[in-house]
């Protein structure tokens, strides 16, 4: 085994992702769309009143987009379980955790990028103040990413189980219950015009100590899942 | 007596409290011993299956 | 010959287990009953009224044992979960697995026990305060547990993932609880007096110790109960399973 | 660095290998080892443990009994993934991609042969002209054909085949037959599962019986 074998393995794997994503573009959008129902209704709810829809904006939105994550991570292994190419995955012969982790690389890219990027549009369409956004957007790239990486090691965990969406929701919660913490008061904390820098370096530590372990662990979740 | 389960006022969230902590508790007993009753018919059930396949019918 | 090594090897042995916890099992309930018993007198009758609290205080005798268990029994649960992951053994699955509704129990115990209390003392059931949603989320935490064992068709490899689920929940769980109390202090800015007097007195303390100690004893209890059965399903076919179930009275 | 292991050690060997799920027993316990060069078959009815066999060979299941060895190393063990190509009853072939890009895939996870040319192993699959339509499209003979042809352009040297004659016409067979035996004569070995309905390889090694 070479040294250039792991990288052309990774790219590889990132390259049939994106592309197998391509080719079913529609479904990547369906997230999206689920988003942007779900914050529409919540002014036809509490009432068009500006200031309480601006005061829960950034939090409306961060459940929202983790919400709307929650909804596809369950599909993350099914199509490779069901054809057989997550057994080669495990076959193959470079670490499995290398080719999670373009796996997971790719989930970003794909599902919760889209989110992201529609995020400040819907936090807008509630109100959320513009000095607030930019530490939306800050925070929303941090903590999608850090539940991409956490949701995708439990999707794993879930792969020999039948019927595993609402357990799996279960199981994200409490992993996503700091998350958001941290993610929201960032954003509060802006929106009172007080430093929000502090909860962002949290989530930026934990998600460096998630980029290095999510891989690992998610590999070793998918081996005692499928162990039969 | 009936001052001692007055609780000076506050019976009606004293005893539920311990009620609530017997009860789960009991539960759990009481599901463990269903568990082993329903596990044990069922072995018992299987090893007289696997008796009967063992030896022969000889009735016709 | 190491006499500590020797006995870790037969109390791995299922039989050998099952036999033991058996043997075990009824001294640990008489201990958990005496002492519960010793407690309840301790804490009901012979402790004086708080000053403040009267005698709603009295529900710290259920309420603080049941959070500690739920939180030691979590420590027993994740490193018994974490050996099952690594080394595989059969036992340790079956002792994290049988811990998780035993713990869950203790969870959903503090959580009642704690918002009774917390009517009388701050005038509502339910207050997102730091320490009951921790144990709110502990108690999603063991029902994820439960729920992902119980997932798998095959017990042994549900064991096993959910022993890894386990694990990351033994991490996750300070992280939760920091940072709920951060959250806390950012969002109520007065802070809540939390229950019971600062310094406990000498009159109160024990009864609240020998609870504590007849609730450990109870945990053991259950949990010898629990494998034994867990044991007879999981070694169905094997000989000393046969011979059990053919002494035991069945259909009973 | 040489995938091969040196020609006097095997490239398998079991001592007692067995498998159970709970109590029933699914094979074993099993003696066997498999050389360089050698093709063998395992042959067995329905349920007779021969996909089990392979999956615990290929490391995705643990033994209950006994020990294997693969190249040297333990089953699953990283040194013993990077000499192993496994084909089973699921192909791994991903339906939106087309034959080309499954076989790109192939070997970017496990690398080519140096004397591999993808285009004429399509050719010699009976794939010419579809190699850029997506496998979806493709029927179940010709979807194994791809499957076959990116094993083929792979560099280990131990192959495990779970069933490979299943969907295949008369030409399909010849072609598994053509590639196990341009396989062993590169030095390869093969464990090759059937129920023993087809004409198998002519050059088989030894036939292994699972079953009583």
């Amino acid at each position: 085994m070479s040294a250039s074998a792991l990288p052309r393995a990774f790219l590889a794997m990132l390259r049939r992702d994106v592309v197998l994503a391509w080719r079913r573009r529609g479904d990547a959008l369906l997230p999206v769309l689920y988003a942007v129902i779900v914050t529409t209704l919540f002014p036809f709810a509490l009432g068009p009143e500006h200031a309480l829809l601006a005061r829960i904006s950034g939090g409306v939105v961060l459940v929202t987009v983790l919400l709307a994550m929650l909804l596809s991570l369950d599909a993350v292994f099914r199509g490779d379980l069901e054809d057989g190419a997550l057994e080669h995955m495990l076959l193959a012969p470079q670490p499995l955790a290398l080719l999670m982790a373009a796996r997971m690389l790719a989930y970003w890219l794909v599902t919760a990028l889209p989110l992201v990027l529609v995020a400040p549009l819907l936090a807008y369409m509630l109100g959320l103040d513009a000095v607030a956004q930019p530490v939306l957007l800050l925070a929303l790239l941090l903590a999608s990413a850090l539940l991409d990486l956490l949701g995708i090691v439990l999707t794993a965990l879930t792969v020999g189980t039948r019927r595993s969406g609402m357990l799996l929701s279960l199981m994200l919660l409490p992993l996503a219950v700091p998350v958001v913490i941290f993610a929201a008061g960032a954003v509060g904390a802006a929106q009172q015009g007080l430093p929000w820098i502090a909860p962002l370096a949290w989530l930026a530590a934990a998600l460096a100590l998630a980029l290095v372990l999510a891989p690992l662990a998610c590999a070793t979740a998918l081996r005692i899942a499928l162990d039969s | 007596m009936g001052r001692f389960l007055a609780m000076g006022g506050y019976a009606a969230y004293v005893w539920p409290a311990y009620a609530v902590f017997f009860l789960v508790l009991g539960a759990d007993v009481l599901a463990t011993a269903l568990r082993r009753r329903r596990v044990l018919r069922e072995l018992a059930g299987r090893m007289a299956r696997q008796a009967a396949r063992r030896q022969p019918d000889v009735s016709p | 010959m190491n006499a500590f090594k020797l006995w870790y090897h037969k109390l791995g042995s299922p039989p050998y287990f099952y036999l033991f916890a058996g043997y075990i099992r009824p001294w640990l309930w008489g201990i958990a009953l005496l002492l519960a018993a010793v407690g309840l007198y301790g804490g009901l009758v012979l402790a004086p009224p708080d000053y403040q609290q009267g005698d709603a205080f009295r529900i710290i005798f259920v309420h603080v044992p049941a959070a500690w268990m739920s939180l030691f029994i979590y420590g027993v649960m994740a490193v018994s979960a974490f050996i099952a992951v690594i080394w595989r053994p059969k036992m340790a699955e079956v002792l994290a697995m049988e811990s998780a509704p035993i713990g869950a129990a203790f969870t959903l115990i503090a959580l009642i026990t704690g918002s009774l209390w917390g009517k009388p003392t701050w005038g509502t059931y339910w207050t997102w305060d730091a320490r009951l949603t921790s144990e709110l989320v502990l108690l999603f935490i063991y029902l994820g547990v439960i729920g992902l064992y119980h997932a798998f068709e095959d017990p042994r490899q549900g064991a096993r993932a959910a022993s890894f689920l386990a694990m990351v929940g033994a991490v996750n769980l300070p992280i939760v609880h920091y940072s709920v109390v951060w959250w806390n202090t950012l969002h109520q800015g007065t802070t809540v007096r939390y229950f019971g007097p600062s310094s406990i007195a000498p009159s109160m303390l024990w009864p609240l110790l020998v609870m504590t100690i007849a609730a450990k004893f109870y945990y053991g209890a259950s949990l010898m109960g629990r494998s034994r059965v867990a044991l007879l399903s999981l070694e169905r076919g094997k000989d000393w399973v046969r011979a059990e179930v053919a002494g035991a009275p069945a259909g009973g | 660095m040489s995938l091969h292991a040196a020609p006097a050690d095997p490239f398998i060997v079991a001592r007692g290998l067995g498998y159970g799920r709970r109590d029933e027993r699914v094979f074993g316990p099993l003696d066997f080892s498999l050389d360089a060069g050698c093709i063998a078959l395992v042959e067995g009815d329905n349920g007779s443990g021969k996909t089990t066999l392979l999956r615990v060979l290929s490391g995705l299941l643990h033994p209950t009994t006994g020990e294997a060895r693969v190249l040297g190393a333990a089953p699953g063990s990283e040194q013993a993934r990077a000499g192993c190509a496994a084909l089973g009853h699921l192909l791994g072939l991903k339906g939106d991609l087309t034959v080309q890009e499954n076989l790109a895939l192939g070997t970017g996870l496990y690398g080519a042969r140096e004397d591999a040319d993808a285009q004429a192993m399509l050719e010699h699959a009976g794939l010419a002209g579809y190699a850029h339509e997506p496998v979806r499209t493709l029927s179940a003979g010709q979807k194994k054909r791809a499957a076959l042809a990116r094993l083929a352009l792979l560099p280990a040297p131990l192959w495990l085949l779970d069933e490979p004659y299943a969907n295949l016409d008369r030409n399909g067979i010849a072609l598994v037959n053509a590639l196990l035996a341009g396989h062993a004569a590169r030095g390869g070995a093969a464990l090759v599962t059937s129920h023993g309905a087809v004409a198998f390889y002519e050059g088989v090694g030894y036939t292994l019986r699972l079953g009583t």
